[in-house]
């Protein structure tokens, strides 16, 4: 056991992986001979050559369409995209051939390939690197969408992710990148995909999150210590596919819902999951359940940014009134 | 050496024959043996016996719209009897004849455009991609596969074509650059046939030829006579050997003209004067080639005779074994969009049997 | 007043538009000499010239990204898309800039264009020709999404988009294209932009869909005439901004809610829609929200596409289910 | 003609200036007048100290991360210089030398870099598109605003930059290439710095030179020495000529250097040696400048001392107004995203003001 951040998780996983499966390959922008913007692929191209370690041109399109090819032609392709507002250019890939390789073939070609990328704001920073785009990957049929909030489910998820032959897209909160060091076990394991979390049982509201926004709401959860309210706190984790029958099953017990995330409110994972609820509970609903969410608007720059993200505040006060709803 | 000798800027075009099957460039003629030559010759020929049948059949409503090959087989034939087995083909959506050529049944070829993805489920050691519907994205893809098989030492060339049109897209721009920057053995063929759909060549780009396009990636480019199927061949032979040196990918700029409708939703009397049309006829990749063999006395009239009467029968048989598939199952739809189905999907479809169940007789 | 095809609809708008406003410019692949691979835009090049009305390479971004820089310096673009699949290589310029652009400068510049797609399954057509893609628009801010389902709204909508000063994604149903006619208008007229229409009103249960999918309704709707339920049903509309007004009296009269569209579920119009309505309408709630959608897979080729697509007997009956819950 | 003389397979450079500022290319020295000569390089000084103060004031924590333009003055000043106020700007990141010179204001500069979406409101008439994040995409936009020039009939010619790194992205191939097709009345400038982040040039793509990229294009194309305002100001004067003609386009590749790390969050020392970097400070095209203005009489050390002076105290009291700003205000979140704000945003703006009067002292 070794404690890691987040980060360091990833590049302990990556390293790991690579070392057991030679067919493993990271690359993007930087992500070779720098070891990545954040560095969380620092050290790896000194260990397996530039063959396996590679940076690319600047071309989403060529690095995600490469992997397609990689990952048919043998290889396990991980993809790094420098930020997941620069995921666009590349979208084409994903959308009309990452997503449907598989099925298009009727099963004579699959992806295993993995897109990581860092996503989410509050770390101050300028436009088009602070988004949340969990519902362009999970709107699409054929893709897998996973978000670690701890260095050991980053681990676990991963590792899993690399070992998928169907495509997975990892993205990392970078928020928390380096916020908190956690024992990871040094043994390969995996987290299930499409399994979510129970962090905290109780019966009278169920609270779910992820991502960077988890450690608010746990942040929110523990502010609320004093009063009597039991929280079921849920870490999502896994996005697509979701997992709403942990969901469901927790307000069958709660009959209170409340989800928290980043992403603007319209069509954010909340809708998805409110709709399940109702699909799965709805006479156990004892109040309309909560969106925390961001509004739809634009993330502003830094200077406006505290008018637009949640945090355990928010959340905190928003458990409150759906617990004290009669 | 080969490329070195031609300068895209000049629009020189490599040919080997004439447009009457002549061998005007000697030394560049090809070495080919007769049952290669044969079986290409024989492949264009079904291309063509197939693409016109499937023409008929979707006037009749029996098959999708698809996107006829005739005039463009010989672009097609050359580079893939150039190439191994084991090399990859990455179409674009007009590549039938190749296809046919490096190992997808004419079953396949019509089950795909009858509306079933059957059709892309390739036989064991075929290495063909699906036909590729958005424009520009297979020349990524190719870019990977020589990729991996560069890093993996597999020896593998990889063929990816793409259209005139195509050739304004970013995605293509970004791989054959790819492809330069890491030195892959990748052939991107350019099959120009003139327009993109009703918009013509000149409207895609103001370069004067898409082989000096090549530059900008600093690659070779090569403009090729695209209804000669021998220099189609040569050229392709050539780029296989640098692109198995190690010497990266190679552009190639095959001029030629599609004889058809863009696909049969399209009209092309309404952006193509009939002149044209005839002129390009008089160039017909599959005349041309047939005059060769001629002269090589490799081929006469009754040969052809019992060819065509032979592949007709095998196109019709083939429709009709297609066309009694018609509509597939529920579990084809459900069950290939992933390895193991996730539980909320299993879930829909168990309902939507559901629905099936209660609703019969509604 | 003349009789007029959606298709027809939109042909002539464009035309009056053109004729009204010099600023208004039409292109995309085809869209000038041929009029379009469905002939919308057909005569516009020979009536208003080469330079108001042309032929554009293949290459979605630049269709789209010269439209922003057409919108800031004088003109109103109305773009359009070959088929809805193939906006991808262009969505990096929608959703990063189209939708951005009055925000980012403060409203120096504003993006007075339509992008038109045709859109939907149904058409026994080629790969990617068949998608519901309504949520990839809705979900970003500062984009706003219309579907006609009928000439008259075609044509109300398009004038509504042409004349708005911010950008407008207009989904053309292309299944209904020619499906049937309507008397339209020969003058101007808009249909407001954000408000939907409720086609039949109904007191026991609300029935929303949109596009193709509403024929499909009225249909069901038809088929249940002689059945004792009294069915109110809304044509959404307009997806973005989401009419949620309209939808919440009518479950708050209804009690009962049923969504019908031809998108994918997870994270479908239908999602958000559901999650409105918990919103505004949770405690005259009677029975779960239902949504009535295609499958969370990649859209089949023809010979499949029955087992995907949505119909009127589907809906029919599920809207009895619906009504019949107790 | 001028273009003509230049091909850019062979690689050559067009220089006026050597790097001690000595005219070496006398028949193409510009014709400028003092005033202009003297704006421009005060306003690369400006640029430069600019610089220089926002790298500290962020290790300070008082400004966001930004891309700092020092090294690349002479690549922006000069074709600045060369255009009329109508025309255009439409920059990447990395462009503030150019945007002060076309008419932003210092101040609204640093608020960008604050973090306040104000400084991309640029004064009436100031024809400026604010700074472009994604990589590529605003050459399409160029692209836009020269059709609109053009079909308009405004004369107004359309300067767009980009990095040696974003010419591998699809949208720089589809922009230019749009450019092309219409003849269009815009002017693509590649600064050519040697590095996209840490990955080096020869990474971007194989071709030799980034101006033989114009070749793809059917557009002239030109390698300029990108340290040397006065090539840049002459280059520019000519692209314009042809633009304003209704020729078309041109592709400059400016070979340059940053002499400054990406941005302030990147450690340059990983990847480029101290000797380039050393190097490069000698071929200073703030230095050059500045010698051939003394050569020419127009400048000398006293000049030099008091503007030094007079900008490091422009460019501290306006960072003192910009940090005074602040945080911004609700409505400026809100109110921008439409013209009319719809009404279920209204309702989510009403729900936030009352959760903050509910949450007050929580
Ligand atoms: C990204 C994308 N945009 C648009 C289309 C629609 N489309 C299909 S074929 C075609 C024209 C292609 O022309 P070209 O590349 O010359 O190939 P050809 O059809 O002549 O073989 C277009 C625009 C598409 N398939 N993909
Ligand atoms: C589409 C996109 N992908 C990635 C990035 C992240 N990124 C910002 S700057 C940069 C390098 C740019 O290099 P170059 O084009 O040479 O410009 P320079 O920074 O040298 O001025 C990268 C990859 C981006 N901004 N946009
Ligand atoms: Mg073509
Ligand atoms: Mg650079």
């Amino acid at each position: 056991m070794a404690t890691m951040t987040l980060l360091g998780a990833i590049n302990h996983t990556l390293e790991q992986q690579m070392e057991k499966d030679e067919t493993v390959v990271v690359y993007g922008e930087d992500a070779g001979f720098e070891g990545g913007v954040f560095r969380v692929t620092a050290g790896l191209q000194k260990k397996f050559g530039k063959d396996r370690v590679f940076d690319t041109p600047i071309a989403e399109a060529a690095i995600l369409g490469s992997g397609v090819g990689m990952a048919i032609n043998g290889l396990r392709p991980v993809a790094e995209l420098q930020f997941s507002g620069f995921m666009f250019p590349g979208y084409n890939q994903i959308a009309t051939h990452i997503a449907r390789m598989r099925n298009r073939s009727r099963g004579k070609y699959s992806l295993p390939m993995v897109i990581r990328m860092p996503y989410g704001g509050g770390v101050r920073a300028l436009e088009h690197h602070s988004e949340s785009l969990e519902t362009l990957f999970a709107h699409i049929p054929g893709l897998k969408l996973v978000i670690p909030s701890t260095p050991y489910d980053a681990k676990g998820l991963l590792t899993a992710a690399i070992k998928d032959n169907d495509p997975v897209v990892y993205f990392e909160p970078k928020k928390i990148y380096r916020a908190f060091k956690q024992e990871v076990p040094e043994e390969e394991y995996e987290v299930e995909i499409g399994k979510a979390r129970v962090v905290k049982e109780g019966s009278d509201v169920t609270v779910v999150s992820w991502g960077a926004m988890m450690r608010e709401t746990l942040k929110a959860v523990e502010s609320l210590k004093d009063e009597d309210i039991s929280i079921e706190v849920i870490d999502l984790r896994t996005i697509a596919p979701m997992d709403s029958e942990t969901v469901v099953e927790s307000v069958k017990k709660t009959g209170r819902f409340l989800v928290a995330h980043e992403a603007v409110k319209t069509l954010g994972i909340g809708a998805e999951l409110i709709s399940r609820v109702n699909e799965g509970a709805f006479f156990h609903l004892e109040a309309q359940p909560v969106r925390v969410t961001s509004p739809d608007i634009t993330v502003p720059l830094p200077k406006g940014e505290h008018h637009f993200m949640i945090d355990a505040k928010r959340i905190a006060h928003e458990i409150k009134k759906l617990a004290n709803f009669e | 050496m080969f490329f070195e000798k031609y300068d895209p800027l000049k629009k020189e075009m490599f040919s080997v024959l004439d447009k009457d099957g002549k061998v005007i460039n000697k030394e560049e003629e090809p070495d080919i043996d007769n049952d290669t030559l044969l079986h290409m010759y024989k492949t264009m020929v079904l291309a063509r016996v197939a693409d016109i049948k499937a023409l008929q059949y979707q006037r009749q409503g029996r098959m999708l719209t698809f996107a006829p090959v005739q005039g463009q087989e010989a672009a097609q034939i050359g580079p893939m009897a150039a190439s191994d087995k084991k090399d990859w083909l990455v179409p674009a959506f007009r590549e039938a004849a190749a296809m046919l050529y490096k190992g997808a049944t004419l079953k396949q070829n019509y089950l795909y455009w009858f509306g079933n993805e059957r059709g892309s489920h390739f036989d064991e050691g075929v290495n063909i991609l699906p036909v590729n519907v958005p424009i520009g994205s297979q020349i990524n893809h190719a870019a990977g596969i020589a990729y991996a098989s560069k890093i993996l030492k597999k020896g593998e060339v990889v063929f990816t074509y793409i259209g005139d049109g195509g050739t304004s897209h970013g995605e293509f721009h970004e791989g054959v650059n790819f492809g330069g920057v890491y030195d892959l053995p990748m052939i991107t063929i350019i099959q120009n046939n003139q327009y993109a759909i009703s918009t013509p060549r000149a409207q895609a780009t103001k370069a004067d030829t898409l082989a000096q396009k090549a530059i900008a990636y600093g690659i070779p480019g090569i403009l090729v006579d695209g209804n000669d199927v021998l220099a189609m061949y040569r050229v392709s032979q050539e780029a296989l050997k640098r692109a198995r040196a190690g010497e990266g990918p190679t552009l190639i700029e095959a001029f030629t003209y599609r004889l058809g409708p863009h696909t049969t939703s399209d009209d092309p009397s309404i952006y193509r004067k009939d002149e044209e049309v005839e002129e390009w006829k008089q160039k017909d990749p599959v005349d041309r080639f047939r005059k060769y063999l001629t002269n090589k006395k490799l081929w006469n009239k009754d040969k052809e005779e019992a060819l065509q009467k032979e592949l007709k029968k095998v196109v019709a048989d083939t429709f009709k074994e297609v066309e009694k598939t018609g509509q597939y199952e529920l579990d084809e739809v459900y069950d290939y969009n992933y390895e193991t189905m996730p539980k909320d999907l299993k879930k829909q479809k168990e309902d939507y049997l559901n629905y099936l169940k209660e609703s019969e007789g509604e």
